[in-house]
């Protein structure tokens, strides 16, 4: 037993696990971005200002919080966009402005976000086609029920509910805030819970983890599931944020919760990375546009950074990926 | 020595007593081989059915109008995914071309420097594409997702937000001119297609590239050059977007930001539809280019059937995920 | 009329625009139009902050954020949907600072003013034009923007109304371009596909959309004159296809001119005069010879329109000047 | 305590097993031996529930058994150490060995402090040294391999399933795993312990069944059996001599230098290499796993880039080798590890057989398919692959079958050095003679052959001239009869006991 603990001890400290030089990575951008802004205005610092940027990550981090769950199992979902959409109008549409309606409307759409995602997770576990196919086509039908309900915003919130997305406490959103903890602890019940550890393997090597009789097609099943339920989560935000739910309001995140997974650290061919690196990439991107907009750098030119971020962020990471 | 090849004999006879393939497992790999060439006939069948419209020879030839954009892309999509790759900038690369092509005096004497300035964007792209995949190991998927976005801004600098100028009439000729019932962006595609099979079918690049996307290690120890054929897939398959874009802009006269706009999902789903595993080393041209008529065949037979816009999406979702299932396994 | 003297200050003032986005010509000439309202009044506007959500509602929304964050005096919001912006300006305004809403508006009138040129009345123009061109009786395929959007929808549902008042107009499809020509080609050639020579009249919500359509038809066979009738709005191509195929047209504008004027108004709220809830720009109205109906007549002749050796996607109701020209376009403006 | 009966399963155009049968008692340890390709591997996956058999019979402990899937199998204490490694590559050593029995804290939390802590008691007890916080695709094939075992032994199974355990490790940690092996024996636990390393039956198993093609041809007591009855029962005819005699009238010292490295560095695991390759020899080049072989081959194929020294082969000298002009040199190179080195798993037999000669099947810019069906023919006959024909995709092929492939690819090439690193690993005895006859034929045109095996009695049998490796420095030159086993481990351990 005592020669145990001598070898237990590593002979070296590893120096730097490409998790934490992620973290760093992203820490230092903003510090850069934060250098620059401080330069430029004045009001850049301002504590209001930063609570507006802590704030206006809330949606794409929330909705990168599902991706990253499937893009670690080395899937992806391709079905937020409408997903986000389709539930958007059915919270609105189905409130339409009667407070009594909330607490059901909600649940039944968290529900409806949990019900769609398991539907893709069994796609992917039952048909065998790759999920980047079963979630385009899942987003597709999405988007057309969505169409069908309303091709127009429709409904409204009552008094309150944009609480949500624009209450503060002490100075701070309260949507922000929630999201943050909903981060530790996703976090934590990936570090600390077999399920959270069956995750990573799946993504890791799903051949072995079936040989090994883990419960690979319920440990699918349930990150498309979860996917869904923060993408409920998400148009519910987005409802409380815009006053309504609109056909279109979630298009744009298919392609861009991919964007702060992968900045994040988070390897697409599964298996390697850590949701905290998603919640600061998401407040990179947000803490970006927030820059620019200080700047008054024309719309091209802030595409152009964008991509540039993306690729500085991915570039300078040398771990070798298995494949797409 | 002759005892020894006597006994060699025997024993391939044995194995071959040995196998007695089910006729199960034949006709699953045929499916899985020509099944989105069944998927392509029973849906011209049913299109048929449901719309006598359907083979007029109009809505024929504006079918085949209409599939061979698509059709392009998907060929130099096909290529980068054989190399366990994905090019979500393709569309971003259509838009700069054609955007790039109503940039000049819209006369045909600058039908050659418009494809010229087209297909180098399209070099462009490419190589920086395959650059951060190859050299940098970038996920393909982020890779092209932020060329994608650059090149976006990149135009919206150039254009000033929207382009304006017109197409010359030699490129709208190819892009939607017909002679008798046969487009002329038919041609366009047989130009690309057919040089295209031959390569990747029956020359020895073409067999390089598809060792090296089934496993790339094996490639490199063969001596190939691995890195020089998955970054020419990129530049091959941005080239492809760029002439698509031009077929595409000509096609109507009028270009605007966002010619293209979704062909970098579809053609993704077209080549896997056509046989393409995303993981590399699997699929023919053919295959893809079913894949496409398929994917605008869907969109098409709704509109004859009169059902409205939202039926069109929710069926290609459903057309994509039931043929996937059908034969498309991972 | 709204009394604005609450919001009386003392130039220079730094104003916000939050533009939806870019992508086509029209809002390109416009975004060209109030950087010229800026540069009109440089002696009193110390600075004019653009930002630009790229047609995406959540950057829209942050971006009102931040340019409040950098302490504008004033905000002019072109909202990208008209729900969506409705509690982050909501919440400008409560904050005390004066929003105008400019082409877009946002759903609720928590705004000081709104300057525009009125889709529904657009849409309804259009809807009169074709009935009456009809005698009340004919096959109309509704030609949309993009599925959602405002100006889109603002324009086709009241255009429906008058639609749905006469029994024998059918409403044959309505489909949609997403003010693309690509787009608008594809869809049409399918539904020309299907109703050849019964469609009698397209509805169209802009004119980005209606070279697309008319080639379409060309396509399938339809000789000039044989073409049904188009509206339009705004563009020199579709107007130059319509003396060349004969089709007959109405065009009414959107002028992009509105968001130079939009400036005026910002500057008259900042010195507390007060102004209109609602400020129309006038639309040009411009009809193809003889097809002029008893309330449809045109404000110019058709031919006087049309900038011959123009572009076809070229904006023919700007006021920027004869030279001006998107592309090539510098306006100096404080910034 | 395992019953098998009738199975039968078949694989599209493969018949793997039919009318199978195996029995395994509590607290012995039952061999399986055949053939490559003999069905052993598709046994274990249909007794651990990875395959549904298409017949016959599970039953455990007198109750008939179907798996759902492994999960079944594994919950009824079966464990299975594949053939295949079946590891996390980035999950920690630790989370390998635990993995779905991580130990807990008080909340219900997993305690990964625990579970490397006993990690690194388990590993400590195989005798190896690994810190169980490391990623296990870090570690060496060995290595992995042990964490394999330790996995198993973590597991407290009632039946533990070893499918070529000893492919990759070597003398002391296979001693240590024999000693495990045996004790947990003693326990009770039913042991299926399937290997081509025949000495090892006769050293650990009590009784061994004999599989081929498929089918059960005999179980009996080792103690009864002797080796050579047992590769004619595997084989089906007599196999006489294992290693084809040395040719008459070869000269070691007068044949000609074909390839000569000097003073080759890769790394800190090559450390200053000089050897000659000599033209119609077989040389040798043992040592224990990890002393540095496999990068040292690659090194002079091109595959790893040199950090100094040459290459000298055919009158030119290269500091830098690309594998294309290793191949327009003339060499060869049969890799270890044939999945991800070697084969191009989604292509036919003909297709990579023809992978580094494409010329030779081209007519102009076409690629001669006709041309390459024949040369594929040629060679399916010539090395005896056991395969439908060219067409045949080599994924569904065994082990032994596809190695030939690789051989009859690179015996194209390699008109002076042929490089087989491991060339026999997982082959079964029949084809391991045939590649050892092979060896030779292409040894007498003149080509330079390096072997790299880590099996005693084949480098020794095999090798004209043998250098042995030891922690990246080549630690002796042995030739002819100066050839012994005993040499060979002094050579390749010495360090590490004086260490
Ligand atoms: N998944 C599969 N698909 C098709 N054929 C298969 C598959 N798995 C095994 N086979 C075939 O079944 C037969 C038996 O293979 P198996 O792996 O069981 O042999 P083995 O005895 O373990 O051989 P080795 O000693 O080489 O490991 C072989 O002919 C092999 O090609
Ligand atoms: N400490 C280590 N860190 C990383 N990789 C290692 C380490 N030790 C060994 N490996 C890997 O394990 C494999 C085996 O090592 P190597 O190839 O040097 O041994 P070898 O002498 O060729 O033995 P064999 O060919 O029998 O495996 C190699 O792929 C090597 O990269
Ligand atoms: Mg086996
Ligand atoms: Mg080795």
């Amino acid at each position: 037993m005592s020669s145990t603990t001598i070898s237990g001890k590593p002979a070296v400290r590893r120096p730097l696990t490409p998790a934490t030089a992620r973290f760093l990575m992203i820490g230092m951008l903003m510090a850069i971005i934060v250098a620059i802004g401080a330069l430029v205005a004045d009001r850049f610092l301002r504590p209001a200002n930063l609570a507006n940027v802590f704030e206006q990550a809330t949606d794409l981090a929330l909705v990168a919080l599902g991706q990253s769950l499937t893009v670690l199992t080395g899937g992806i979902d391709l079905s937020v966009g409408s997903l986000i959409s389709l539930l958007s109008v059915l919270t609105s549409g189905l409130i339409d402005g009667n407070g009594a309606m909330v607490l059901p409307v909600c649940a039944g759409v968290i529900l409806l976000g949990v019900l769609v995602g398991t539907l893709n997770g069994c796609g992917v576990v039952l048909l065998k086609i790759h999920p980047l196919i079963v979630t385009l086509g899942m987003g597709a039908v999405l988007q057309g029920v969505a169409l069908l309900y309303t091709r127009s915003p429709v409904g409204g919130i009552p008094d309150g509910f944009d609480s949500i997305a624009y209450g503060r406490i002490g100075g701070l959103s309260v949507g922000g805030i929630a999201v943050l903890l909903i981060f530790v602890a996703v976090a934590v019940l990936l570090r600390r819970t077999a399920t959270g550890r069956a995750i990573y393997a799946v993504g890791d090597d799903r051949h072995a983890a079936t040989l090994l009789g883990l419960k690979v097609r319920r440990v699918t099943i349930l990150v498309y599931a979860a996917s869904g339920l923060f993408s409920a989560l998400t148009a519910i935000y987005l409802v409380a944020r815009f006053g309504s739910g609109q056909p279109y309001t979630g298009a744009d995140y298919t392609l861009s919760s991919v964007t702060p997974v992968v900045v994040g650290g988070i390897v697409l061919s599964g298996g390697r990375g850590n949701v905290l690196g998603t919640l600061l990439g998401a407040y990179l991107l947000a803490l970006l546009n927030n820059l620019l907009n200080f700047l008054h750098v024309p719309t091209q030119i802030q595409l152009v950074a964008e991509g540039l971020i993306i690729m500085a962020a991915v570039a300078v990471h040398v771990e070798r990926e298995k494949r797409a | 020595m002759t005892v020894k090849a006597a006994s060699g004999q025997g024993f391939a006879a044995g194995t071959l007593n040995r196998s007695s393939p089910p006729l199960r497992d034949h006709a699953l790999a045929l499916l899985g081989r020509y099944g989105i060439y069944l998927f392509f006939v029973g849906f011209l069948l049913l299109a048929g059915l449901l719309a006598p419209s359907f083979f007029s020879r109009s809505n024929l030839s504006n079918l085949i109008l209409q599939i061979v954009p698509l059709a392009i892309v998907a060929c130099g999509q096909a290529l980068v995914i054989l190399v366990r790759g994905l090019d979500l900038s393709v569309s971003s690369v259509m838009a700069t071309a054609a955007v790039a092509a109503t940039s000049f005096s819209g006369h045909d004497a600058d039908v050659l420097p418009i494809v010229l300035v087209a297909l180098a964007i399209g070099v462009m792209t490419g190589l920086l594409n395959g650059f951060l995949v190859v050299r940098r190991n970038v996920s393909p998927f982020l890779a092209t997702l932020a060329t994608m976005i650059v090149l976006q801004g990149l135009r919206f600098g150039w254009t000033h937000g929207a382009p304006s100028g017109l197409m010359p009439p030699l490129l709208r000729v190819i892009g939607s001119g017909t002679w008798g019932f046969v487009p002329v962006n038919l041609l366009v595609l047989v130009a690309v297609a057919v040089p295209l099979a031959t390569v990747l079918h029956k020359t020895t690049v073409g067999r390089r590239i598809m060792i090296t996307g089934g496993n790339p290690l094996t490639g490199r120890l063969l001596g190939y050059r691995t890195d020089a054929l998955t970054i020419g897939a990129y530049v091959v398959c941005s080239m492809l977007a760029a002439v698509a874009g031009l077929v595409l802009g000509g096609y109507a006269q009028i270009v605007d930001n966002w010619v293209g706009k979704g062909f970098e999902l579809d053609s993704i789903v077209a080549a896997v539809l056509g046989g393409f595993a995303l993981s590399g080393g699997r699929g023919t041209i053919g295959g893809a280019l079913a894949g496409s008529a398929v994917l605008v065949l869907a969109s098409n037979i709704v509109l004859l059937i009169g059902l409205p816009i939202q039926f069109q999406i929710i069926l290609k979702g459903l057309v994509i995920v039931f043929a996937a299932a059908c034969y498309a396994k991972r | 009329i709204r009394d604005t003297a609450t919001y009386k200050k003392a130039p220079p003032y730094v104003i916000g625009f939050s533009n939806a986005g870019l992508g086509d010509s029209w809002r390109v000439v416009a975004l060209d139009e109030i950087k010229q309202g800026a540069q009109d009044h440089k002696d009193v506007i110390k600075k004019l902050i653009i930002t630009d959500a790229g047609h995406d509602d959540a950057k829209q929304v942050s971006d009102v954020q931040d340019l409040v964050s950098q302490g504008v005096d004033l905000l002019i919001v072109s909202a990208n949907t008209e729900k969506a912006l409705d509690p982050v300006v909501t919440r400008a305004m409560k904050r005390g600072i004066p929003v105008i809403m400019l082409d877009r508006r946002i759903a609720s009138d928590h705004f000081v003013t709104y300057v525009n040129a009125s889709d529904p009345m657009m849409g309804r123009l259009w809807a009169q034009w074709i009935v009456e061109k009809l005698h009340g009786k004919g096959n109309i395929v509704i030609l949309a923007g993009q599925a959602g959007s405002s100006p889109s929808e603002n324009r086709m549902n009241p255009a429906l109304e008058i639609f749905k008042q006469y029994p024998d107009i059918h409403i044959l499809d309505t489909v949609y371009s997403d003010w693309s020509p690509v787009k608008a080609k594809q869809v049409m050639q399918a539904v020309i596909a299907k109703y050849g020579h019964s469609i009698n009249a397209v509805w169209s919500a802009h004119g980005l959309q209606v070279p697309g359509s008319i080639e379409a038809f060309r396509e399938a066979g339809f000789k000039p004159g044989e073409i049904p009738m188009h509206t339009t709005a705004d563009v020199n191509g579709p107007l130059k296809m319509a003396v060349q195929y004969k089709v007959p047209m109405l065009e009414v504008g959107d002028p992009p001119a509105q968001y130079r004027l939009a400036i005026g108004v910002a500057l008259k709220v900042l010195s507390g005069a007060p102004v209109p809830c609602v400020v129309t720009v006038n639309s040009q109205i411009a009809v193809t010879p003889g097809d002029e109906t008893p309330s449809v007549k045109g404000d110019l002749p058709f031919k006087d329109m049309i900038v011959p050796n123009g572009a076809d996607d070229m904006l023919i109701t700007n006021d920027l000047g004869p030279d001006y020209t998107p592309s090539t376009a510098h306006i100096e403006y404080p910034h | 305590m395992l019953l098998v009966s009738g199975v039968s399963k078949s694989f599209p155009g493969v018949r793997a097993l039919s009318d199978m049968q195996l029995e395994v008692r509590e607290g012995e340890i039952h061999a399986l031996v055949g053939e490559n390709g003999a069905g052993k591997s598709t046994l274990t996956k249909i007794i651990a529930g990875v395959q549904p058999p298409d017949t016959g019979e599970l039953r455990l402990d007198g109750k008939p058994v179907h798996w759902s899937g492994p999960a079944a199998a594994k919950a009824a204490g079966i464990h299975v150490i594949y053939q295949e490694f079946v590891l996390f590559p980035h999950l920690s050593v630790a989370e390998n060995i635990f993995v779905g029995a991580m130990p807990r804290t008080r909340l219900g939390l997993l305690d990964h402090a625990a579970a490397e802590r006993s990690a690194a008691a388990l590993m400590a007890r195989l005798g190896v040294s690994i810190d169980p916080r490391r990623p296990a695709s870090e570690l060496s094939v060995a290595d992995q391999q042990m964490v394999e075992i330790a996995k198993a032994l973590v597991e407290r199974p009632k039946l533990l399933i070893l499918d070529e355990p000893t492919a990759v490790i070597a003398g002391k940690e296979v001693e240590a795993l024999f000693e495990r092996l045996r004790r947990l024996r003693d326990e009770g636990v039913a042991i299926i312990y399937i290997s081509h390393r025949l000495e090892e039956i006769f050293e650990i198993c009590d009784r061994v069944t004999v599989v081929k093609d498929g089918q059960w041809v005999a179980t009996t007591p080792v103690s009864e059996v002797t080796r050579d009855r047992l590769v004619s029962l595997m084989v089906g005819r007599d196999v006489a001599q294992l290693f084809p005699p040395r040719p008459a009238g070869l000269d070691a010292a007068t044949a000609p230098v074909v390839l000569r490295a000097e003073n080759v560095r890769v790394g800190h695991r090559v450390r200053g290499v000089s050897l000659e390759l000599r033209g119609g020899l077989i040389t040798g080049l043992a040592g224990m796993v990890g002393a540095g072989r496999s990068e040292l081959a690659m090194a002079l194929f091109g595959g790893l880039s040199m950090d100094g020294g040459s290459v000298t082969i055919g009158g030119a000298t290269y500091t830098r080798m690309i594998p294309a002009r290793a191949i327009a040199l003339g060499m060869g190179f049969v890799t270890e590890d044939r999945k991800s080195e070697g084969l191009a798993m989604l292509q036919d037999v003909g297709a990579n057989i023809s992978a580094a000669t494409l010329h030779d099947v081209t007519s102009g810019p076409f690629l001669d398919r006709a041309r390459e069906r024949t040369m594929a023919q040629a060679d399916i006959a010539g090395y005896r692959i056991a395969c439908r024909g060219p067409g045949n995709a080599v994924s569904t092929m065994s082990g032994g079958n596809q190695q030939k492939v690789l051989i009859a690819r690179w015996a194209h090439t390699c008109s002076r050095v042929l490089i087989l690193d491991e060339p026999t690993r997982g082959v079964d005895v029949g084809a391991r003679t045939e590649i050892y006859r092979i060896m030779r034929e292409i040894a007498a045109r003149g080509v330079a052959i390096l072997m790299i095996s880590s099996e005693l009695p084949e480098i020794v049998g095999m090798s004209d001239r043998l250098y042995v490796m030891r922690e990246g420095v080549l630690t002796g030159l042995l030739e002819r009869d100066g050839i012994t086993e005993e040499r060979v481990v002094d050579l390749a351990t010495h360090a590490r006991q004086a260490a």
